[in-house]
């Protein structure tokens, strides 16, 4: 063994283990955070991480909440469950932080749950499923809307436009099997039958295969995709390259510029509920949501030269119902904090107005979505 | 019925033939080095990112091609220099290991610069789709059966008919014979990483219209390429490219016909069974033990 | 020194530090870290004694640790079985899967033996993945805690115990193993099959035996896992998971079992010092890993014996 | 009584006839030697006797019993044992636990019996270490007793695979070249032990270019040519005979005149 060869390897690894642990200080407010930076989550977590630590950065220079300084603890789970678990693990015991905003992915909020509701620590979730709250668990709150409250608003306009038998074409990922499954449910409540239901691979290239079988389906008048990333995009693209005239649904996973960009010209004519977030120029000049997501779209322009998506929004509105928690419950003592998160009313963030209670850990209802639409490569607000 | 077979088949045969390019690649690293490089999948998500950057900064879409395809071989022969050379003589498992790890630094490297979302690269020639008995046809369908067959034909000519393809192929039997000919094996093994990395990244190119890319798409796309290449038996040029077809055309297939589920399961179940009952692939060598 | 009496040594180290260990950690996260720890070490002495000493490779084990982990949480808390029997069904079922599988993958050799296990693993993913009925799909299931004879299983410092002591056994058994006459047939195998079939070996039998064996290993483990951590979602029986394993074996030294233990404590402190990287750690984590094979090709605790010998010698 | 007898054996590759209704039976506790030029098809004869090869027609039988294609590891179970001509031997094992692998099927190999280290297995492991450096002794390679197999030189690694054939307590051993790549000395021990393992009773079948080393331990020689046998008999016979000694140095010989007696150089 060459004395420089075993040098070398002692370097790399003094290297990777002799990296600077955070250093403990009594003062700040420390804010926990799990979210997926990388792997297939990654782009969902990206934007979240971003968000905080920018307005994390602006609160402390407008001097903190309740005199203290905010620090922000953050791992990565690379969109593995288990590791999200284990970093909860780590934040909750070694870091000792105040309150958890944590799991862009539901499995990874889920993996999380029975840590934070032993260790009794308030954690705000950033993932779609409506099983993160139903049943309620004391300790878990989340700020996206659910799943099922975006079939609902898709059912919602369909009935409208009379349409009742509708196919589903949903992405084997969580978030879509989790919509394809609240979708499932709620069919019923608008009297629609679901015709077809067919699924698509995550980071799936083709689903032209799919697609065929549904147009062949008899009496077919629309189709719900449910799913995120660039799937949705790939179906969109491969129905206009298949010259399907079937009106054409998305899940308000896809409710972002970049979708346009990918669909292209595809994307005419298709309609999906959105957060405020997307149409925010567009929206009534008295709209209480206005002025919020204007400022948030600006500051995540000026900071990252980039549109802020909704993924963003919700981790800018767990922050700052976090903090208004802790305003309210004047300190981070976490029965207290859980408590003033429980009671908060008429809270207005980017995702929406949040009425939480005892039995609602979300506290948003269908008016936090717009029915949009796809108008000559622009969203357009419906009424 | 046509139309839906029909249109299975076109998709099935697009797809498939960029795990043909991909499988071509692992052949072409297996035959020189033995090596079952899984960083191929990268270079097709090289091919396809480094496109889109640089026809985000404004480069002609056919110089960022170039460029892309250029970028995907260098990165092949960084590789090559800085991880297969120096592993020498290591024995299977640790070359699979080096070859994931630096799958894992090419893919860091283009989630940090390039970022996790994804692109898409404008079509080479519109958007309009032919129609054929009712099923359509992407013009970059045409595009990537097109070129796929005119890359395998000049592998086919290059290693049958040049001397240095003579070489490469003399080194793969045999590495020992070729050097004591006088080939040099070492710059065999660059060219070989340089080569796959090209095709790899030719595919990825080729694709990015019709699939999107980002920085993860190489995964999946290089577990399939291994299929493809395995299929057709390691280290076979014409065993990568009819598995790889077969490998799209059957994937279509299954969508259509089973479970659009069990889609990406299929390829797997299929090389089991072909494993179990040709131990070889389809056209790979039978290899007698020499007692 | 000759190997027997170093593994009894190596056993008596080994017990010292789990026992001392307690004493030392700060607090339950550090239990945490160290209970994954035991977990992977065990799995990977199970898998090294395929591909280290028998010498066959499976880029596919984190599918019967999945299985495992999965035939629990279904059996435990979708049909109320007492956690202990769902895991031996498990253990059973897994069992059973690969025999089924390994008499005709185990006839293949090299990169094809590689492509059939890796192509067996992602096909366990996809399905835990896609019957969600059972599995809950994509976004996991929750699993109950573990009963063992009546005693709930809760808290990290409980759960430190019944890990350290499945490592203690395994790594016990292991040594054992290696030096009695099956554990001999194994490196015969690994070493010429040729000459295993000249002094009577049914070669074929053999490797089904061990391949099975670490398959029940990985899959024991996958249950306790997915027990203590009360949650799982498909990605454990993934790609992703089965390479590292294989790396903690090869890293640590293939053919030592000691290897295998100092290969897991590796692997899996790593992430938790990359986590401070922003968004380089998938590149710090390549980069170690090839730096790792290329300057340390037959692992480190071989390396370091050798060292030892020849510094000694 | 013959302890094993081969009857019209063929073996064909592809259009290759390598092993062409071949007949020879060994007696028991001989030191029957099998010799011709390189390939005359010894190594396949050996090969097919053991398994190795599926003859495409003919039969063997060993102790009256048809081992004919009976898979390899099924024949040191009827006392069949055998070495190789490329060296087989497992260079990741000590010396002592290569021996020791050859009392494989006397031992309990189960794996959970291994796992759980049951209370006979220890003694009975202690018992075949035993039996293992005696086998290194007769072998003539005590002195590697504590050595790594990849510790050896090559003449010690061809000795080892002898004392590894011995562990299976064989009744018939068939060597495919012993000597090759020893030092005389080397060879002159070989050839003392397999003389000392005939006495015990051992029949020995042995495949060997060292000419000297077979004239002098042999009881019985068969020439092959071209996977035909050409000649049988002791060793003064085959000396002198005519069709062997053409058949090594070669059918042209004969036109020419017959070369001067010191014609030979001395070895290089």
């Amino acid at each position: 063994m060459k004395k420089r060869t075993l040098i070398a390897l002692a370097a790399v690894w003094t290297a990777a283990l002799a990296l600077p642990v955070a250093a403990q200080n009594k003062d700040p407010i420390r804010i926990g955070a799990v979210l997926s930076t990388t792997g297939p989550a990654g782009y969902l977590g990206d934007p979240q991480l971003k968000t905080l630590q920018t307005y994390i950065a602006q609160l402390n220079q407008d001097g903190g909440v309740l005199g203290r300084k905010l620090e922000l603890v953050h791992y990565d789970d690379a969109s593995e469950a288990g590791k999200a678990n284990g970093f909860a693990k780590r934040l909750i015991d070694d870091d000792k932080v105040d309150f958890l905003i944590a799991g862009t992915t539901t499995g990874a909020t889920m993996a999380m749950a029975p840590l934070v509701e032993k260790a009794g620590i308030p954690l705000i979730s950033l993932s779609g499923a409506v099983v993160v709250v139903e049943p309620v668990k004391k300790w878990i709150f989340k700020t996206p809307h659910t799943d099922r409250m975006a079939a609902e608003k898709v059912f919602e306009d369909m009935k409208r436009r009379g349409f009742s038998k509708v196919g589903l074409l949903s992405e084997t990922s969580g978030f879509g099997q989790s919509g394809a499954k609240e979708t499932r449910l709620v069919a019923q409540k608008y009297g629609i039958t679901l015709v077809a239901d067919e699924t698509y691979g995550p980071k799936d290239t083709d689903t032209t295969a799919q697609l065929t079988k549904i147009r062949g389906v008899a009496g077919i008048q629309a189709l719900l995709v449910f799913g995120l990333g660039q799937g949705p995009a790939v179906v969109t693209k491969n129905a206009a390259q298949l010259g399907m005239k079937l009106p054409l649904y998305q899940s308000h996973g896809v409710a972002s510029n970049e979708f346009l960009k990918l669909a292209g010209p595809a994307a005419e004519g298709v309609r999906m509920p959105s957060p405020a977030l997307l149409v925010a120029n567009s929206l009534a000049a008295n709209d209480p949501q206005r002025p919020l997501v204007t400022s948030y779209a600006a500051t995540y322009w000026k900071q990252y030269k980039d549109e802020p998506s909704t993924f963003g929004g919700y981790a800018l509105d767990a922050l700052t119902l976090g903090l208004h928690a802790i305003k309210a419950a004047g300190g981070t003592n976490k029965e207290a904090v859980r408590n003033a998160l429980e009671k908060t009313r008429g809270f207005m963030g980017t995702t929406g107005q949040f009425n939480m209670s005892a039995t609602d850990h979300m506290g948003l209802d269908l008016s936090a979505f717009r029915m949009v639409e796809v108008k000559n490569g622009t969203w357009s607000l419906l009424n | 019925m046509l139309t839906g077979f029909l249109q299975f088949l076109f998709s099935g045969l697009t797809v498939g033939a960029t795990y043909a390019l991909a499988a071509l690649g692992f052949a072409i690293i297996y035959n020189s080095s033995r090596v079952i490089n899984f960083a191929q999948g990268e270079f097709i998500m090289l091919g396809g990112m480094s496109a889109v950057a640089l026809t985000g900064l404004g480069i002609p879409l056919p110089v960022s091609i170039v460029l892309a395809i250029a970028v995907a071989a260098a990165v092949g022969a960084l590789i090559e220099k800085f991880a297969i050379e120096p592993a020498g003589r290591a024995d299977v498992v640790p070359l699979i290991i080096i070859t994931i790890g630096a799958s894992l630094v090419v893919r860091g490297l283009v989630q940090v610069f390039l970022g996790k979302g994804t692109h898409a690269l404008g079509a080479f020639s519109g958007e309009k789709p032919f129609v054929i008995a009712g099923a359509t046809l992407l013009p970059q369908s045409l595009w990537v059966l097109g070129v796929a067959t005119v890359v395998v034909a000049a592998l086919g000519w290059f290693f049958g008919y040049t001397r240095y393809g003579k070489a490469m192929l003399a080194s793969s039997h045999n590495m020992l014979a070729a050097e004591l000919v006088g080939i040099n094996t070492r710059s065999v093994l660059l060219l070989s990483f340089v080569l796959s990395g090209a095709l790899g990244a030719m595919g990825g190119v080729l694709l990015a219209p019709i699939t999107y890319t980002s920085y993860d798409v190489g995964i999946m796309l290089g577990l399939k390429g291994f299929v493809a290449a395995t299929l057709g038996g390691l280290g076979s040029g014409m065993g990568a490219v009819v598995g790889g077809l077969l490998l799209g055309v059957l994937e279509a297939m299954t969508a259509g016909y089973i479970s659009s589920a069990y889609k990406d399961a299929m390829p797997f179940v299929l090389i089991l069974l072909v494993l179990f009952f040709m131990p070889n692939g389809l056209f790979g060598a039978k290899t007698t033990d020499r007692v | 020194m000759n190997k027997f009496s170093s593994s009894t040594l190596g056993l008596l180290a080994l017990a010292a530090v789990l026992l001392c260990l307690p004493l030392v950690l700060p607090n339950t996260f550090y239990y945490d870290v160290a209970i994954r720890i035991a977990i992977n070490a065990v799995v990977a002495i199970g898998l090294n004694l395929l591909i280290g000493y028998t010498g066959q490779i499976s880029l596919g084990h984190a599918g019967f640790f999945g299985l495992g982990a999965y035939a629990s949480a279904v059996l435990s808390s979708r049909y109320g079985w007492p956690s202990a029997l769902a895991l031996l069904a498990a253990a059973g079922a897994t069992a059973l899967l690969a025999l089924l599988v390994a008499r005709p993958v185990l006839r293949l050799k090299g990169h094809y033996l590689a492509m059939a296990t890796l192509g067996l693993g992602i096909i366990i993913m996809i399905v835990l993945t896609n019957e969600a009925a059972f599995t809950g799909g994509p976004d996991g299931m929750a699993v109950p805690p573990l009963v063992l004879f009546g005693w709930e299983v809760s808290g990290e410092k409980s759960w430190y115990a019944v890990c350290a002591a499945v490592l203690l056994f395994i790594t016990w058994a292991a040594v054992n193993l290696i030096n009695a006459p099956g554990g001999r047939a194994l490196q015969a195998i690994h070493g010429s099959e040729i000459a295993a079939f000249a002094v009577g070996v049914d070669v074929t039998a053999m490797k089904i035996r061990v391949f099975v064996l670490s398959a029940v290993i990985a899959s024991v483990m996958g249950s306790l896992s997915a027990h203590y951590v009360g949650f799982i979602t498909p990605g454990i029986a993934g790609f992703q998971h089965s390479i590292e394993l294989v790396t903690m074996v090869v890293l640590g030294g293939m053919a030592s079992v000691f290897g295998s233990i100092v290969g897991a404590v590796l692997l899996t402190l790593l992430p938790q010092f990359l986590s401070t990287l922003e968004g380089w750690e998938t590149v710090a984590f390549g980069l170690v890993l090839m730096a790792s094979m290329i300057f340390l090709p037959k692992g480190v605790v071989p390396t370091l014996r050798a060292r030892l010998r020849r510094g000694a010698a | 009584m013959n302890s094993l007898e081969v009857t019209a054996l063929n073996k064909v590759f592809g259009g290759l006839h390598a092993v062409r209704d071949m007949s020879f039976e060994v007696r028991k506790g001989a030191v029957h030697s099998l010799i011709g030029p390189n390939g005359a098809g010894k190594t396949t004869l050996i090969n097919l006797i053991t398994g190795m090869y599926i003859p495409t027609s003919g039969r063997v039988t060993f102790e009256s019993r048809d081992i004919t294609g009976l898979a390899p590891q099924k024949l040191p179970g009827h006392g069949m044992a055998r070495t190789f001509q490329n060296l087989q031997v497992c260079m990741n094992m000590s010396a002592v636990e290569n021996v020791m692998v050859g009392a494989h099927l006397r031992q309990n190999t189960g794996l959970l019996a291994g796992l759980l280290s049951l209370p006979g297995l220890r003694a009975a492991d202690r018992a075949c270490r035993a039996d293992a450096l005696d086998a290194m002794a007769l072998a003539g390679i005590s002195v590697y007793a504590g050595a790594h197999a990849s510790q050896m030189p090559y003449g010690a690694l061809k000795r080892l695979e002898i004392a590894r054939a011995l562990m299976t307590r064989p009744s018939m051993v068939l060597m495919d070249e012993p000597a090759a790549g020893l030092n005389p000395t080397e060879t002159a021990e070989v050839g003392e032990l397999i003389q000392r393992l005939a006495e015990q009773g051992l029949t020995v079948l042995l495949v060997e270019h060292d000419m000297p080393l077979v004239m002098r331990i042999s009881s019985t020689i068969t020439v092959l040519n071209y996977g035909k046998k050409l000649a049988e008999g002791t060793p003064e016979e085959m000396r002198s005979h005519p069709e062997v000694i053409a058949a090594y140095l070669g059918a042209e010989v004969e036109e020419h005149a017959p070369l001067p007696a010191q014609a030979g150089r001395a070895p290089a």
